[in-house]
């Protein structure tokens, strides 16, 4: 079939940031398909209350105090988070490499609490289904933290190449806008595990 | 701008500068793939990885119809003592795992990976080695599936392996936990490729294909997309949960210690209703392809179409406890499901009055392809009709789990999918090898299939009625089922030979079928656009889209947009609603990673079942290659 | 395709090795075909060397076994061993999860056990039970110290939580010893 | 086009007869009302296919003429589809919904509550039915298997535990299924109208043996069913010949006693079958041989060859102890 041609795109840019990247959508898919899991689990858990007479089953409420600092850190971490995304935004490479340094800091601390989190459960997992869906909860947020915080240390690395140009600005504010989904799913998941024993 | 970079833009050629012959040659040296083993192991285009999916998919096909038909020569006659219970039972878990999760889903994302980038006018797929990873994945999943039945340990708990009975306690060794890992496998893959396709859709459409110009077919699968994501965690999730009941000891079915066997249950049919759709929508798209070809009109009602495309969706969701009637819930919300499972048939109902309207405005051309879709609305129609009745709380409790279910689901399933999927197949083949399939031989293919079909299952509802349950193996003489079995079981022999004779006009058309030519149904859409088989870059030039046909809209020339890098790969993201250009997007070139990255997912996998702290070394496996994956290599496409 | 070849060899290798432990055999044999292990209470002997001990593989063959294995686990509750010996923890019975045998580990030894009957209450069970569920409780209880495969050992019952499950119990060996139960009467 | 439905109908009808577990032979109101809700949905629904059909019928014929252009369209024929189109989905909204009411109707009928005069518990187990008749007088309530006996006319209604796995209850001529789920209880009630032996059958698949795992269900005038009542209640008659005699000392000196239970023995095993009255029953195996003597006898030379994977052992016995013990076992009335 002939063609004839009617426009000449030659001058458009080759990357762009947030929704002009399709590799924001695809980050935007898996954050639709992980919420869906962890929406699941936590379904899972209110069904759990709901089938059990007394929640929770034989064993006291978790400490909340690990919970509530890490909640408070990740919350603390959306300004820092914030920064990194303007900076890459802004393709300012030296303001990059310090934001990603923070973001590694308070990632590496947001894993190192959630161990002491673990540890302030009083139910293993295989006791009764209280702790497992406990167990199961704060495991999955576990392997968002540190996936994130081996994304964020490979880019920080990246960011001392000499690919530390154009595209790969895009892949950080990328890496930022996961971590808003990072903590945005924690909110319910602090709720759930630590104050629904208490309440319910 | 680094010095690589400005090298780049020294050497930067556009196809403006290029014309015919030249520039098709060069854009198929930037997009090839090597030949070779190391081009079939690192390649990215959509179209080889497509047509992998497909061929592999229709391999499941006809192993879990094997399966089918050993199933019948047990059942036809009564006290039949070819195949004990143990084997009987992994084979009706495998026909059903594979037809489920092997076939019906990944076939349609096949048809997807392989023509929505065609027909939405780009180059190649969003996230090219993503979709080379997820086919890897797939394999594994399929191949440890099958290998573990020929050891053995196929899982004999049903597709839907419900606990307890696929529980720690009732199910030893490894059978359970190979379903439950499958399903991780097969999820993976399926998440991957739905992703792949919702940005495909979205940011990859050629420059003026508005929302409204967007092909049915896409639309199809983009919908059907948006439901798998939301859709399978579930699954994964339930089938995560089992398998940590089974290995590390939690109880989240176990009632003793405050679990549910139901939660397994709910969590199961949040995702196996949908599923049904997932299944079913992409044949939507392609009955609305091959109506519009070969009514020689434009699909009327494109709006409804659409719009109930959406409607089903969004219903699907909220029907998965009509497959628990018979589990003692709350009355009052059973009546809430019935309403709702019988309101999908409006949407459905819609869809079928538009094409009917389509064909009736239109010239109907019988081929092979149309020949099916007539099928699908015959058969689907009458499974559709008797899914009204099962969504009926009272008469459920009658008919559910006995052969009148079966003989539902697969008038939907085989009406509502296959015969469509068949009949694409006759219809796009040309476009994936260049050849016409033999007409003759397709429509002995047709009819064979239709009697054989019908004569199979159709008895199934009277032997439902008459009292057999599903799933057994056997039955007594004085039951009175022998006959009805027998007649299914003459059925089914016939439709298994329908696809013998389909396998062997594929085979004999792809070496001496008539050439097909660019576009030989007269077609509207892009994917007839261009070369049959289409050449690495899809299109010389990208179109730009004026209508919905465009082929139809513009007789005499197509027009184009041009500024493409030639030397590079490169194709163009455009905006979301109205698809205008926006970037000059670098597409991944190929890779070994994903590969690599798919082999460390299956050693994880598989390893798990056997100790929970693989799941902690293979993580760090699958890290390394995706570390590799990733990092860039210094090629111009990672260069700004 | 070779590298996928060679990850299925690898797949198709691990799974194989799994075999036997994966078979099920449904039916039975009748109570009388015992096999004969020569087997020894105590791993000392009068003399330089060991007593003398043949077996003749059949109870490999069953600790191997995960449908052996759980048939064990569920004859155990079945037949009311846990009445004596509780969930392996003991009660007026020897406890069964430690290490220690009085009349030797092994599953010969365990076999024997269960077929003759020991002093202070442990009833023979020739005759009453078929010798192949013998074995396959034999197997299970060998399971519950750790010294069956991992993979083949059951996993935890959909009852109240006693303790990680035979596929999680860490394994002691056994070693001869432990006490002789202050003379029980035979079960009810 | 019309072929199959003719068929439909035609086949329907052969179910409806001669059936010995079929949801359309009704012995009960809920059953009758079960059945009658069927044939109006086949009806409507059936109409409605074969609506469908005509019209697809209808529109393959050809007006547009060859080589016309696919993209033009007729606006006044398109609005006149358009209403037409829009008549019938509103058309399906209200089949839907008619039919949605219908159906809810017969549930609330189905599922109602009234004061039953007999109680009686299932467990379900792999693979066979334990029914439990229960009573105020905690001496009058008793333990039977695989078959259960109720009066004519009284509702009746059945508790649904399982033991092992999910099993579903299912007398077809009688009253719809429900699930036994462990952890769980659920209930069915029904009234049966009519003497005679009905069959159901576990219709949720438990493993091995699903497709034996069926049970009988005896409904009888209230006089015989108090008669059967009392036997059942009573320990087992002791043998009266020397045979049922030496059947009775092999039974209690081989694996037997391990798991079943025969009332008035020292035979009290709680694994299997309760066996005080198993002479008495109508089948064996749960339904899958009829009861008599050379059927017992075969049954427990070789269960696995009735019954592959059954729970029940094969055991050693000599020709002359087999045959005591099943004469013993076919005198247990």
């Amino acid at each position: 079939m002939r063609q004839r041609a009617v426009a000449d795109l030659s001058s458009l840019p080759t990357y762009g940031f947030g929704p002009k990247s399709p590799m924001w959508w695809g980050t935007l898919g898996f954050c639709a398909v992980e919420g869906m899991g962890f929406a699941l689990a936590a379904g899972s858990y209110l069904y759990l209350v709901h089938v059990n007479p007394q929640w929770p089953l034989s064993a006291p409420p978790p400490d909340h105090w690990p919970g509530t600092v890490l909640t408070l850190l990740l919350l603390f971490s959306l300004w820092p988070n914030a920064v990194a995304d303007r900076s890459a935004r802004r393709q300012n490479l030296w303001a990059v490499r310090r934001d990603l340094y923070i973001m590694s800091v308070i990632g590496v601390l947001a894993v190192a609490i959630r161990l002491y989190e673990f540890a302030g459960l009083h139910v293993k997992w295989d006791q009764n289904a209280y702790g497992s869906i406990t167990w199961i909860l704060l495991g999955l947020h576990a392997t968002h933290l540190i996936t994130d915080l081996g994304d964020t240390l490979v880019l920080l690395v990246l960011m001392f190449t000499r690919h530390a140009t154009g595209k790969r600005f895009s892949d950080v504010s990328d890496n930022a806008f996961y971590w808003y989904f990072v903590v945005a799913s924690w909110i319910p998941l602090y709720l759930l595990i630590y104050w629904v024993p208490r309440w319910a | 701008m680094s010095a690589t970079a400005a090298t780049n833009e020294a050497s930067d050629l556009r196809d403006t500068a290029l014309d015919g012959p030249e520039l098709r040659v060069r854009l198929s040296k930037t997009w090839g793939t090597e030949s070779g083993l190391w081009g079939a192991l690192t390649t990215v285009d959509h179209k080889i990885i497509g047509r992998r999916y497909l061929i592999t998919t229709f391999v499941f096909l006809f192993l879990a119809g094997l399966a089918a038909v050993a199933m019948r020569l047990q059942l036809a006659q009564p006290e039949s003592k070819l195949i004990g219970p143990d084997l009987y039972n992994q084979l009706f878990t495998m026909h059903g795992t594979t037809m489920m999760f092997l076939f019906g889903v990944p076939v349609g994302e096949a048809f997807a990976v392989y023509l929505v980038p065609l027909m939405v006018g780009t180059r190649n797929i969003a996230f090219p080695r993503l979709n080379a990873f997820s086919y890897w994945v797939f394999l594994f999943g399929g191949l440890f599936l099958w290998i573990s039945f020929f050891l053995n340990i196929g899982p004999d708990v049903g597709w839907f392996a419900y606990v307890p009975l696929s529980g720690p306690e009732f199910s030893p060794g490894k059978r359970a936990d190979t379903w439950a890992q499958m399903i991780t496998f097969t999820e993976v893959a399926g998440l991957a490729v739905a992703i792949e396709i919702v940005v495909t859709v979205l940011k990859q459409r050629a420059p003026g294909m508005t929302l409204d110009r967007i092909p049915l077919f896409v639309w199809a699968v983009f919908i059907n997309s948006l439901v798998i994501i939301f859709a399978l965690p579930a699954v994964v999730v339930a089938s995560s949960f089992l398998i940590m009941d089974r290995l590390i000891g939690t109880h989240l079915f176990n009632p003793a210690e405050g679990g549910d066997a139901l939660l397994f249950q709910h969590l199961f049919w949040f995702f196996g209703h949908p599923e049904v759709y997932i299944i079913f929508l992409p044949a939507t798209g392609m009955v609305s392809a091959i109506v519009v070809t070969f009514a020689r009109r434009q699909a009327f009602g494109y709006l409804a179409l659409v719009l109930s495309l959406i409607a089903v969706a969004f219903l699907s969701f909220g029907l998965w406890v009509h497959h628990m009637f018979t589990t003692g819930l709350p009355q009052l919300g059973y009546a809430f499901f019935t309403a709702s499972s019988m309101l999908i048939a409006v949407p459905n109902g819609l869809q079928i009055f538009c094409w009917i309207a389509t064909l009736w405005d239109g010239r109907p051309d019988f081929k092979t392809p149309l020949l099916f879709v007539l099928g699908f609305f015959f058969i689907f129609v009458a499974g559709g009709l008797s899914g009204v009745l099962l969504a009926s709380v009272p008469l459920d409790t009658q008919v559910h789990d006995t052969y009148f279910v079966v003989a539902h689901f697969h008038y939907v399933l085989i009406g509502g999918a296959v015969f469509p999927i068949l009949g694409a197949i006759y219809y796009w083949f040309p476009k994936f090898t260049g050849r016409m399939l033999s007409e003759r031989l397709g429509r002995w293919h047709f009819w064979l299939a239709f009697v054989g079909f019908n004569v199979a299952f159709f008895a199934m509802h009277i032997s439902g009625l008459m009292g057999m349950p599903r799933r057994v193996y056997t039955y007594t003489a004085e039951m009175n089922w022998g006959a009805l079995n027998l007649v299914s079981t003459i059925g089914a022999l016939m439709l298994a030979a329908s696809f013998a004779l389909f396998l062997f006009n594929i085979l004999r058309s792809m070496r001496v079928g008539a050439i097909a030519g660019d576009n030989p149904w007269g077609a509207g859409t892009l994917e007839w656009a261009t070369a049959s088989p289409p050449p690495p870059h899809n299109f010389d030039r990208i179109p730009f889209v004026t209508s919905r046909e465009p082929l139809w809209a513009e007789r005499d020339s197509l027009p184009v947009v041009t500024g493409l890098r030639v030397d590079n790969r490169e194709l163009i993201a455009s905006t979301v609603t109205e698809a205008r250009a926006e970037l000059r997007e670098p597409s991944p070139e190929p890779s070994i990673w994903p590969f690599l990255a798919a082999i460390a997912t299956g050693i994880t996998f598989v390893a798990s079942i056997f100790s929970p702290w693989a799941v902690v070394w293979g993580g760090a496996l699958v890290a390394i290659t995706l570390i590799g994956w990733f990092w860039p290599k210094g090629s111009k496409e990672d260069e700004g | 395709m070779k590298a996928a070849k060679v990850v299925l060899l690898c797949l198709a290798g691990a799974l194989s090795a799994g075999c036997q432990r994966e078979d099920r055999a449904y039916r039975s044999n009748p109570v009388a075909s015992e096999t004969r292990e020569e087997i020894a209470l105590v791993s000392i002997a009068p003399g330089p060397n060991p007593p003398a001990v043949y077996t003749t593989g059949k109870g490999r063959e069953f600790e191997n076994n995960a449908f052996h294995l759980s048939q064990g686990k569920r004859l155990y509750s079945w037949f009311n061993c846990n009445g004596c010996h509780a969930n392996g923890g003991g009660g007026m019975g020897p406890p069964l999860i430690d290490d220690r045998w009085i009349y030797g580990g092994s599953i010969e030894n365990i076999v024997a056990t269960i077929r003759e009957g020991r002093p202070n209450g442990m009833p023979s069970f020739r005759g009453k039970i078929p010798d192949d569920q013998i074995w396959e409780v034999a197997a299970y209880v060998r399971s519950m110290s750790g010294n069956v495969p991992k993979s083949a050992a059951p996993a935890r019952r959909d009852d109240m939580h006693p303790g990680p499950a035979e596929n999680r119990t860490a394994t002691s060996p056994p070693v001869p010893g432990g006490i002789v139960p202050p003379s029980g009467q035979m079960p009810q | 086009m019309r072929r199959p439905a003719t068929i439909l109908v035609l086949l329907l009808a052969l179910a409806g007869c001669n059936t010995i577990q079929s949801p359309l032979d009704p012995a009960s109101p809920q059953a009758h009302d079960l059945n009658r809700l069927f044939w109006i949905f086949v009806a409507v629904l059936g109409a409605i296919w074969l609506a469908v059909m005509v019209a697809l019928a209808v529109a393959l014929r050809a007006p547009r003429p060859a080589g016309a252009d696919p993209l033009a369209t007729d606006r006044g024929r398109d609005r006149r589809f358009g209403i037409v189109i829009t008549g019938l989905a509103v058309a399906t909204g209200v089949m839907v919904l008619v039919l949605t009411g219908l159906s809810y109707a017969a549930q609330r009928r189905l599922f109602a509550v009234e004061e039953e005069a007999v109680t009686i518990r299932v467990m379900g187990q792999q693979w066979w039915w334990q029914f439990t008749y229960e009573d105020v007088d905690a001496s009058r309530t008793f333990i039977t298997a695989n078959e259960f006996h109720v009066p004519v006319g009284k509702p009746v209604k059945v508790k649904l535990n399982a033991v092992d796995v999910i099993h579903s209850f299912w007398v077809p001529s009688l009253m719809g299924k429900q699930d036994l789920i462990p952890g769980r209880e659920n209930d069915i009630r029904f009234v049966a109208e009519r003497p005679g032996v009905y069959r159901g059958q576990c219709a949720e698949f438990c493993g091995l043996q699903h497709a034996h795992m069926g049970l009988l269900v005896v409904v009888e005038a209230p006089e015989d069913f108090e008669r059967w009542r009392e036997a059942q209640i009573s320990a087992a008659q002791p043998p009266t010949d020397s045979e049922r005699q030496k059947g009775l000392e092999a039974f209690l000196s081989k694996p037997c006693v391990m798991c079943h239970t025969v009332r008035g023995t020292p035979a009290g095993g709680r694994t299997g079958p309760d066996l005080t009255h198993v002479g008495g029953r109508l089948t064996l195996a749960a339904g899958t041989l009829p009861m008599s003597r050379g059927n017992l006898a075969a049954w427990i030379v070789d269960p696995h060859g009735i019954k592959p994977g059954v729970n029940m052992p094969l055991i050693k016995l000599d020709p002359d102890e087999l045959n005591s013990i099943a004469a013993y076992l076919e005198g247990l009335k």
